[in-house]
């Protein structure tokens, strides 16, 4: 039974097809990757999944169509996206970002809770829970990115490009703890353009070409294919 | 709209065609006010003088604002500074009787440096910030206006100069009734030849500045004014010769306007002239010369219209007067202000190429 | 080439407005005989355009009710009532559209600004204007013979409050308030003249607009001078409110002012703060005058409203207007213009007679002064 | 001295109406980068209704307690203006939020232009007067004098404002709106439904609005259906002065400009010895704006960030 599926989706600005017929579908508990070279339609799938900009074709989730769904109403049933460029509000400090996460919670009690967690998780966070998210560092700004999607305690975490713009070493740690959410047993859809990274830290993915899926697969196995290695992972054939 | 303009494209390749089109539009422009006192009274000549009028001030702030992207609420500062002009160098205020064709240079030059004057100290600021300061600076203009009168008495304050001087070609009065080859042109039937004919120039100008290098430089800092000083443009000379270019419109719609009305008083210059003037602009498309030309004409002519068929509507559809019909009058102008936009987003008449641009990021 | 589009839109349009004016059909209880008026019906001072609308419309009905016949034809009046907005330009418009109406005199406008530039549209089409509330002196000296007014002109009004502040009053020190309108500031300065001349001390001459409500910063400034009356040119709108707040600042000069405030309107704004302060009005009060009393109850009862201000001046304008056209026995402007300028009529405002210029001869002025929430009837000034 | 203390009072009056309805334009704007032109014709409509309640209470009520009625009549106002408010934007903006960011200010000006005539015609030309229903006080303070209804003018602005601040700053609710006003597509992403959150924004500022309705009304005892249009605009000018957007601003703006011009208008005279009077009150007014405009081009609080649209 798969929890995400996504049955020909198709996103165009204007007369450009940016995704056409995108069929896909992620089971519980699974990561799952999505990569492809810059401009090939991955962001704008996973926009679509979330609802940010309309598309054609079907969304359902935990059994839902959601495709009349705008974005709110898809946030409410369990969908979590960290954005391209990270989405931080920059006028609400680091604490307010947090809280903004957990908006459509009610529970106060377990968002006191969640956000100790997530502060444990990051403790630079902590550090600088008063300051305003415009003047964090871009890898503070990813954390703070991801701590907020958490907060949602979403169903499904979906990540656009966590590695974009960082120092290596802040990837490396961005990833240790998205393999550590996923351990945790949420739901995650990646979209990376580091493939290997990607790849090593997800059990399927889906490979995407100028608007269209053209490879699906187990990661270990995508990580051994040739083309992949010839065209995404940047190893030339010997 | 497309249709339309797809129509016109058509014409347009056809040099035999578009001859004829120019012949029949001269025609039509000059029989018109014939047309309009035989049908529906010599008001609508007066209406016509008045739309022309509008029409040189919304193709001034269309420079302002549809093409430089300078959001203008005080323009109506630069038609008042105009009329004044011509108020005072020709009228028995200061006993100044200057010909026109001295004065009309004059005004549209005091109007220009006026325009740099506004433009000058607000080119830092963007958006609606510069809104409100030109908002301000139009008021400025006219509480001026309302109070010069003391110490120094210039302006008459709010009483208003009278007499003004008319146009006067070869001795002849253009306000008065004359009579060429036997046929009678009243007063504001002449200045509508005039009118049409600096409209006419207006209109080429505005063409000629569109597709020259300063309409492109206004264009892009409109679209996007750190893109464009990167590009090399001087974004400050630019901006402050919109506003000079502007206001130049405006001075010389104010003259002509004093002329045409003999008397100037403080109260043709509140800001709802400016608001209405924005939004012919808007309206009729922003950015586009026919199309504010086409809001210009549609927004005077408006109001006047259901003036006169507020009230037989009422009666003809309820059989009685039920709502004042003056009430009713502004209530439907309001209306259609509002539906126009709702169905019409980006104006009656927008530019063929241009829809797209202006558009929220 | 893309005109040809706009041309077809506007005949389009036009085509309408046709059909729109053939609607207005004709009655055969007489010849008609169309009277024009103009005022601001939309607007800040609508309530004041519609008030002189009623008045016009009263002497109508009592002239239709009368049955006139001029030429030998039973007549019926039509008064045809148009918006200016209390906008000069379009002032001019509705001016020239009375004229292609074919009205055969007409009463407006109701502010200074629009009536001077009309004035030159009624006089190059030879039509009489008479107008009951334009008071700036400039109107009447254009040397247009088709221009009068039923009210005393700033002048006249001005010096008559001008020597009541100092003479009856006693006032030494006066601070002087107006409104920037044409109106406000034409009456405040011929009284300012009258009362220096008089021997008045004008103290400061302080200046607000016609959309503020808000007079504390520049009575405050007064109340520091200390003056025995304060002069307000202006009119009721905001005369009221002023009032009150002369009152809250604990101010205790004696609050003086012109017609514009001598109205209902005033007696409502102001409440008990309005106590004691005086205002002129031209002509006589109307309950001293043959049918004053009897124009003010059908006022009322035709529409359930009092009369603002300046309903009575209309009412004798247009009265006067009809009554040169049957002296006259024509309706044509050039048979009873002559007649109109030789009018002496017994108004319910006064005796009207005009002088060379068109303006009202000897007008009286009269004051009054609220007591007990009503305006009292003090003393007439001037006439003969 | 005396005078100039009166001066300052005389300000803080003027000042915390124009504050309360600055606040109206200032959320609409950093919400939607929109100006409200029919803000100010909303906050007519309030002072419009809650005078046609009372007088509709004090003719066919006249035994009720005059608290209880002003009560009845101002929860009616505020009540009708947030309808009418969300209306307007429901039929008005939300449309045109993809259009051209002129094409919302036209259709604004419409609104203006319809809400005053339907007025007129509801309400009538005449000029309205408040009913007298409270004698107030007039209290001596410093020397200068201040009437109760003045003191509950400031106090009654005081508290909302400071309402209001608590509300966006520290409340749920308020963090998806500023949330909003930043990023409508992140706040969109949290699941916070933009729609509600602006329609939320517009019926709060018309309640403000009507409030600040009441208050005008109440203060100078006069309404008519043309008092919203220069109200309005002297709000707008404040919130720009303060730095739009910004509801501290907004509250400094409307103070300050309410001081400037009850100052200003005392003072110009001494302060250009002569040549200029009172009638220069609204040129020194604009005058201060743009003189702060050139050196903050954003207002005394506008943040320096980048330009919305």
């Amino acid at each position: 039974m798969s929890y995400l599926s996504v049955e020909s989706l198709g996103v165009s600005y204007g007369a450009i097809k940016a995704a056409r017929g995108v069929s896909l579908s992620i089971k519980e508990g699974e990561t799952v990757a999505l990569i492809g070279s810059n401009g090939a339609g991955k962001s704008s799938t996973l926009n679509a999944i979330a609802g940010l900009i309309g598309h054609t074709g079907k969304v359902g989730f935990d059994g839902i169509d959601m495709s009349s769904f705008p974005v709110h109403k898809r946030a409410a049933k369990g969908l979590a996206l960290v954005p391209e460029g990270r989405g931080i509000l920059g006028r609400l400090t680091v604490d307010e970002n947090l809280r903004m996460g957990a908006y459509l919670r009610v529970d106060r009690k377990s968002i006191a809770v969640d956000l100790l967690r997530i502060y444990e998780l990051f403790p630079r966070l902590r550090e600088r829970r008063g300051q305003t998210g415009g003047t964090l560092s871009g890898g503070e700004q990813q954390m703070l990115a991801i701590g907020r999607a958490l907060m949602a305690s979403p169903k499904l975490l979906l990540l656009d490009e966590p590695s974009m713009g960082l120092a290596p070493l802040m990837v490396e740690k961005i990833f240790e703890v998205i393999r550590e959410i996923s351990s945790s047993g949420v739901t995650i859809f990646l979209v990376e353009q580091n493939a290997r990274l990607a790849l090593e830290s997800s059990n399927r993915a889906y490979v995407m070409e100028s608007g269209e899926l053209t490879m699906e697969g187990d990661s270990q196995e995508l990580l051994r294919s040739s083309k992949v290695r010839e065209s995404y992972l940047g190893e030339l054939n010997s | 709209m497309s249709i339309i303009s797809k129509g016109i494209e058509k014409i347009r390749s056809n040099k035999r065609i578009l001859f004829i089109g120019y012949v029949l539009l001269g025609i039509a422009l000059v029989s018109l006010p014939f047309l309009l006192s035989n049908t529906v009274g010599r008001t609508w000549v007066r209406i016509l003088d008045f739309a022309l009028i509008y029409a040189m001030l919304a193709l001034g702030l269309n420079i302002v604002v549809g093409f430089a992207g300078l959001l203008d609420l005080g323009y109506i500062a630069f038609y008042a500074v105009g009329a004044y002009a011509w108020a005072l160098l020709a009228s028995p205020q200061f006993g100044l009787h200057l010909p026109f064709w001295a004065i009309l240079p004059i005004g549209a030059g005091v109007a220009a440096i006026f325009g740099i004057l506004l433009g000058a100290p607000t080119l830092r600021l963007r958006g609606d910030y510069l809104a409100i300061v030109t908002l301000g600076f139009g008021e400025i203009i006219r509480i001026f206006l309302n109070n010069l009168d003391h110490p120094v008495n210039v302006t008459n304050g709010p009483i208003g100069i009278n007499k003004i001087d008319p146009i006067v070609i070869a001795g002849a009065d253009l306000t008065r009734t004359h009579e060429i080859l036997g046929i009678q042109f009243s007063g504001a039937h002449i200045y509508y030849y005039v009118l049409v004919l600096l409209l006419m120039i207006t209109v080429l100008i505005c063409v000629r500045l569109e597709n020259s290098r300063l309409g492109r430089a206004w264009i892009a800092v409109r679209e996007d004014e750190l893109a464009a000083q990167a590009m090399g443009i001087n974004t400050r000379n630019v901006k402050l010769l919109a506003f000079a270019l502007g206001a130049t419109f405006g001075g010389v719609a104010g003259g002509l306007f004093a002329s045409l009305q003999g008397f100037v008083s403080p109260e043709s210059f509140v800001l709802l002239e400016s608001i209405m003037v924005l939004c012919m602009v808007v309206l009729g498309g922003m950015g586009h010369i026919f199309g504010v030309l086409l809001g210009a004409l549609l927004l005077t002519t408006l109001p006047e219209i259901l003036r006169s068929t507020a009230s037989p509507i009422q009666e003809s559809l309820f059989g009685a007067v039920y709502i004042d019909p003056e009430a009713l009058r502004m209530l439907l102008f309001g209306l259609a202000l509002i539906l126009v936009m709702l169905v019409r987003p980006t104006g009656l008449w927008p530019g063929t190429t241009r829809k797209q641009l202006g558009n929220k990021g | 080439m893309q005109k040809n589009f706009l041309l077809i839109f506007m005949v389009g349009l036009f085509t309408l407005v046709g059909c729109g004016d053939g609607g207005s059909g004709t009655d055969d209880s007489g010849k008609i005989i169309k009277i024009g008026h103009v005022a601001p019906l939309t607007g800040p001072i609508s309530h004041l355009g519609k008030d002189n609308e009623r008045g016009a419309q009263l002497a109508i009905d009592e002239a239709n009710a009368a049955g006139i016949t001029i030429g030998g034809e039973k007549v019926e009046f039509r008064l045809l009532s148009e918006d200016d907005e209390a906008n000069p330009q379009k002032g001019t418009v509705v001016a020239q559209k009375l004229v292609d109406s074919g009205v055969a005199g007409v009463i407006g406008h109701l502010n200074s600004g629009t009536t001077i530039p009309a004035s030159k549209i009624y006089h190059d089409a030879g039509l009489a204007q008479i107008s009951p509330s334009a008071t700036a002196i400039m109107y009447t000296h254009q040397g247009y013979k088709t221009a009068f007014r039923v009210m005393a002109n700033d002048e006249q009004q001005g010096k008559v409050l001008g020597d009541y502040a100092v003479k009856t009053i006693g006032a030494k020190k006066i601070a002087v308030i107006d409104d920037r309108s044409a109106y406000g500031k034409g009456l405040a300065d011929e009284f300012e003249k009258a009362a220096k001349s008089a021997g008045g001390e004008i103290v400061t001459r302080e200046f607000t607009d016609t959309t503020k409500t808000d007079f504390t910063a520049i009575l405050t400034k007064i109340k520091g001078l200390n003056p025995d009356v304060i002069f307000y040119g202006g009119m009721d709108a905001q005369a009221g409110p002023m009032m009150k707040q002369v009152k809250n600042l604990g101010i205790t000069a004696t609050y003086l002012s012109g017609d514009g405030i001598q109205s209902k309107q005033f007696l409502v704004l102001a409440g008990e703060e309005g106590e004691g302060a005086y205002a002129s009005s031209p002509g006589l009060p109307l309950e001293k005058m043959d049918g004053g009393k009897s124009f003010q109850e059908k006022f009322l009862q035709t529409y359930h409203e009092d009369i603002q201000i300046y309903a009575p001046f209309t009412y004798d304008a247009t009265s006067i207007l009809i009554d040169a056209m049957v002296r006259a026995d024509s309706t044509n402007p050039e048979s009873y213009l002559p007649l109109l300028s030789q009018t002496d009529y017994q108004g319910v405002t006064g005796q009207i007679r005009f002088d060379e210029n068109g303006d009202l001869r000897g007008g009286s002025i009269s004051l009054y002064r609220v007591k007990n929430g009503a305006w009292e009837y003090i003393e007439t000034v001037g006439g003969e | 001295m005396d005078i100039f203390f009166q001066q300052v009072i005389n300000g803080l009056v003027l000042g915390s109406v124009y504050a309360l309805v600055a606040l109206g334009y200032t959320m609409v704007y950093g919400i939607l980068g929109l100006i409200n032109f029919a803000h100010g014709e909303v906050v007519m409509v309030g002072a419009m209704v809650a005078l046609a309640t009372v007088a509709y209470l004090f003719g066919y009520f006249p035994e009720m307690n005059p608290i209880v009625m002003v009560l009845i009549a101002a929860t009616t106002s505020v009540i009708s203006c947030m309808v009418l408010s969300y209306f307007i934007e429901r039929l008005a903006y939300r449309p045109l939020r993809k259009a051209p960011r002129l094409a919302p200010l036209i259709t604004a000006i419409g609104i203006s232009i319809l809400l005053q005539n339907l007025a007129m015609i509801i309400w009538g030309r005449q000029y309205k007067t408040v009913p007298k229903i409270f004698s107030f006080e007039t209290r001596e303070f410093l020397g200068a004098n201040i009437t109760d209804l003045q003191i509950f003018i400031i106090v009654l602005s005081a508290i909302l404002m400071t309402l209001l601040l608590l509300i966006v700053n520290y409340s749920k609710l308020g963090r998806a709106m500023r949330a909003t006003s930043e990023s409508q597509r992140i706040a969109g992403l949290l699941g916070v439904n933009i729609n509600k959150i602006i329609s939320f924004t517009f019926v709060i500022g018309a309640g403000l609005g009507a409030v600040a309705g009441i208050l005008v009304a109440a203060n100078y005892s006069v309404a008519h259906y043309s008092m919203g249009f220069m109200l309005g605009l002297k709000a707008f000018t404040a919130a720009v002065l303060g730095g739009i957007g910004n509801l501290g601003g907004a509250v400094l703006g409307g103070l300050l400009l309410g001081l400037i011009e009850s100052i200003g208008a005392g003072y110009i005279g001494d302060i250009t010895g002569g040549f200029l009077g009172s009638h220069y009150q609204d040129v020194f007014a604009f005058l201060v704006l743009i003189i702060v405009l050139v050196f903050r081009p954003t207002g005394i609080m506008g943040e320096r960030i980048s330009e919305r649209a």
